[in-house]
């Protein structure tokens, strides 16, 4: 229907002020170099945003700089890697001193309980995980974070219950979305359906807006229906450094750099914090010191070479 | 015999052979997918390739580098979620084929991709899980391969984040796992080992070419079963050619001799 | 008032008006797509229709008459699937209104369409439960539009397809419902009945014009709670020519007086 | 990948032959009026496949030819219902009479246990049919149909436990397929994504048989990728007389007569039956004797004219 279409354009500024609060559980979009949602990550940092819960598959640098800035208590999530940029080297330095909490899953563990949160079901099983550290070990602080059970349709068959996960607030970059919120993701969509489809509310940025008109002609495009979504922001580049299918490759020295002063972390690291995001006006401004025009260039149409 | 080969080419020729027609291989990046690709040009040209992002049967452009990266999505008959991957295919029972990379793999092939030292105060924290305890729990048919160091090999993992056999025949049967009795087979650039079903242990199966029983036990921590073994087979000139020209044409995993 | 009107068209526009705009409304088709459709095209430009079957905002072209028919399809935000629309949004706690139908309501609202007499050893067996039970469950208000006949409004359904609020006002809370204390607005052709919260019993709030409480009482088998009640206002010209000429043109589904 | 496509086009005759055996537990694809498949459904009437268990949501007229050819000894649905054109009156008969046994759900509650069919887990929360004679009022013969439990992770909370039904074979109609069976559903997909998913067999029908390139170059068109389907047969008008979206409407007349010898049973079911599926050479013959030339023009027209 839409006969009417709800506005939902508005500023990073303004989509994070207005929609997360300190201590929030946030879901996180992206996975390891692929459409991250640094844009809307960098939003977080400047505004400060604390004691955050960060949750999702394979986190990565949105979840690095989180940890950097110091915003993060817990994360809860399948993975901390870039792949072959190496570990998320902020977030295992916190964890190796104690400074956050961790809850472990395996990736299917997460989808599957982002996909619960999705249906309204409280908690669904798993046949993963059993046998493992993973339902041995614990982080102390951590709350009831499974629970095995019997199958009541066959004997001896231990089942791992998982509990649903109804993220606060969900930062996802995309190709494209209409004002109203309906989103079309390309290539790849790792856990952000069902997370989409779990969380209270959602900020989408994306690289391109598109015409409503061009949703109705295409339903088969659209991955979630405007219904999920609260704010939408058309941020060109939105997930550089890393990849955007159809849009553009990863920056392998960007990443490389962050890389390196993440893993030496100290003045080295706040520098980083600083020269990109601190004393940036923009998100803009950020990739044009990291980048600059011409390198952006090549990283688009080496991604069209692809397609 | 006049070709000249690495072990390390051989170590991923030799896991290409592991996998027949029409599997279904879940695999990302790095040279398991090497490996995968080298096996769908060679003799399985109808293997299915799912990746854990959610692509399935993409025509993979060579050379990729990340399990997003857009040369896995070429041509792919869906691009759907992680949760059709690892959980419609892989958990539901329809996986031939997992390839598992890890910092420790011990002697019941359990792998420890989470923390080296105490959980709790590790010594160096390592990504996680990510999907490999999936892969591990429910693929018919597991593959490691690794290059082979003493310090990869303990005697115990620090911790179990992907299940081998866990602690004996028994193990995965007893921890409720529906794939009860996996093939795992471990291939290095010293030997390949695969789980032996009586003891749910290792055991060198295959020594690659001029490396001795002695090589392997030196540089590995626990003590793998020796029954029979062979000798990997060396490469046809055809592996090697289509490894080095097709599959990875720019050296990017794996540099010529 | 020259205007003239059905009881059947007024019991259509009074549930039009129960709708607010923006509400996501999970309907089938009938007379509830009617009542929808006119609330959207009158005072709910924003709703969202949602279909069982899986079409998400469709733009509906006159006069559906099946979950299946192509007029709900088109324009569609999105073809989904029954887990979409049922699970995603209705049981996900999304749906503000969901439209009822059955064979059987009783005081507490219970609706029965599964089977007339024993469930085992029915008289009458009926179509089941379909998505009803999900929307009586999981929707934030539930209307049920009706023709008032007696034999519809029993004192204890047969079966209880549908939850009301089952035995009393903490019914549905004992049971283990999410909504616990859900809005639910029967409207007839003789009257509205609604839930009274402090007994979870049906009471009547409204009257259709010219019909006497006498009237609703013969024609109920149980004893509705009588308060206060007003008379539904009559149809505006706006609302008969709306509900007249853009939603059910061809009277496929009410014809004019 | 699919250098090499897996051919799984054969006949009808050759599936339900080869993949369907007494006693099997058969997912039903369609809904109400709408793409039935009728003609897989004649082809089991055909061969009298015996003692069928069959699944689904809304099942109408496959399940009502089934039972009404005495070859079905139990269903597990959500409903039988043509809509406005009335119940499934031959499984309505045969219910009252306690010809069949019968396991009443939710719709909800059947797509999630084709859920966790698709998902490999033994079973699935729901906070449906709470409350209902759903939950109380069970047919003598029923294996456990559900367990109720309680919230581990909130107090006096019970969740219905499902179990995961994963059909021996499924069959159903679609717009499109290629031969190695990816298929394109366009229009309402009810249940059966989940339940092709969860099926051990699938036997597709489709109006068209399309090239493995148009697949391959539509890859968001894609419902189902072909490792799930087992065979693929191009059958136009497979689900007349309900109707196919972008193909046909719906035939009221036949879906009239059906429903008038269904209730009226006896001879007048058993002349239909004969008429239509046992003196037919094939489902062109029948839809021939039903319908004809022009009125299935005018079918396809009045379609067309709704897209």
């Amino acid at each position: 229907m839409l006969n009417k279409i709800i506005d939902k354009t508005m500023s990073a500024k303004e989509a994070i002020g207005k929609f997360i609060s300190d201590g929030d559980t946030i879901g996180v979009g992206g996975q390891s170099i692929g459409r991250v949602s640094t844009f809307l990550a960098h939003e977080i940092v400047r505004q400060q945003k604390k004691n955050l819960t960060l949750v999702g598959c394979n986190l990565s640098l949105s979840m690095d700089l989180l940890v950097g800035a110091k915003l993060v208590k817990k994360t809860e999530c399948g993975s901390g890697s870039f792949e072959r940029f190496g570990t998320a080297f902020q977030w295992r330095n916190a964890i190796q001193n104690n400074l956050i909490e961790v809850q472990d899953y395996s990736h299917l563990a997460m989808a599957s309980r982002f996909l619960a949160g999705s249906l309204g079901i409280p908690f669904i099983p798993s046949k993963s995980m059993l046998g493992t550290d993973l339902l041995k070990k614990q982080n102390s602080n951590t709350e009831k974070p499974f629970e095995i059970t019997d199958n009541p349709w066959k004997k001896n068959d231990p089942v791992v219950l998982l509990p649903a996960l109804q993220p606060d607030v969900s930062i996802v970059h995309v190709q494209m979305a209409d004002k109203s919120g309906n989103v079309i993701i390309e290539g790849f969509t790792t856990h952000e359906p069902e997370m989409i489809k779990a969380s209270k509310k959602v900020i989408i940025s994306c690289e391109k807006l598109v015409d409503t008109e061009f949703v109705k002609s295409n339903p088969e495009k659209i991955t979630i229906p405007y219904i999920f979504v609260d704010a939408v922001i058309e941020q060109p580049l939105g997930g550089y450094p890393t990849s955007v299918y159809n849009y553009y490759e990863h920056d392998s020295d960007h990443i490389s750099e962050y890389q390196q002063k993440a893993r030496a972390g100290g003045k080295e690291y706040s520098d980083y914090l600083n020269k990109y995001i601190y004393d940036c006006k923009s998100f803009e401004e950020y990739v044009k010191k990291a980048a600059g025009p011409s390198k952006i260039k090549s990283l688009k149409e080496s991604m069209l070479k692809l397609l | 015999m006049s070709l000249r080969f690495s072990l390390d080419e051989l170590m991923v020729i030799e896991a290409s052979r592991q996998i027949e027609d029409e599997n279904i291989v879940l695999v990302g990046t790095g040279l398991p997918m090497v490996a995968s690709l080298l096996a769908q040009k060679l003799h399985a040209p109808k293997m299915c390739y799912v990746v854990e992002t959610g692509n399935i049967a993409p025509e993979v452009i060579p050379t990729p580098t990340s399990v997003c990266d857009p040369r896995v999505m070429y041509k792919a008959i869906k691009h759907g979620s992680l949760l059709d991957s690892l959980g419609g295919i892989l958990q539901r029972g329809l996986t031939d084929i997992a390839f598992l990379g890890g910092a420790q793999i011990d002697e019941y092939a359990n792998v420890n991709s989470t923390a080296i030292g105490d959980y709790n105060n590790p010594k160096v924290r390592l990504p996680g899980s990510g999907g490999a305890n999936d892969l591990a729990s429910h693929a018919k048919k597991i593959l490691i391969i690794t290059r082979h160091e003493k310090r990869r090999f303990p005697k115990n993992c620090d911790y179990i984040t992907s299940p081998g056999y866990i602690n004996g025949p028994e193990g995965r049967k007893d921890a409720g796992i529906v794939v009860k009795y996996p093939d795992i087979v471990v291939i290095t650039n010293l030997c390949v080992m695969e789980i032996d079903k009586k003891s749910g242990k290792l055991v060198i199966t295959k020594l690659m070419p001029n490396i001795s029983i002695d090589d392997v036990m030196i540089n590995t921590e626990f003590k793998p079963l020796i029954k029979s073994y062979v000798n990997v087979s060396n490469p046809t000139k055809k592996e090697i050619d289509t490894l080095r020209k097709e599959v990875d044409p720019y050296g990017v995993y794996l540099k010529d001799t």
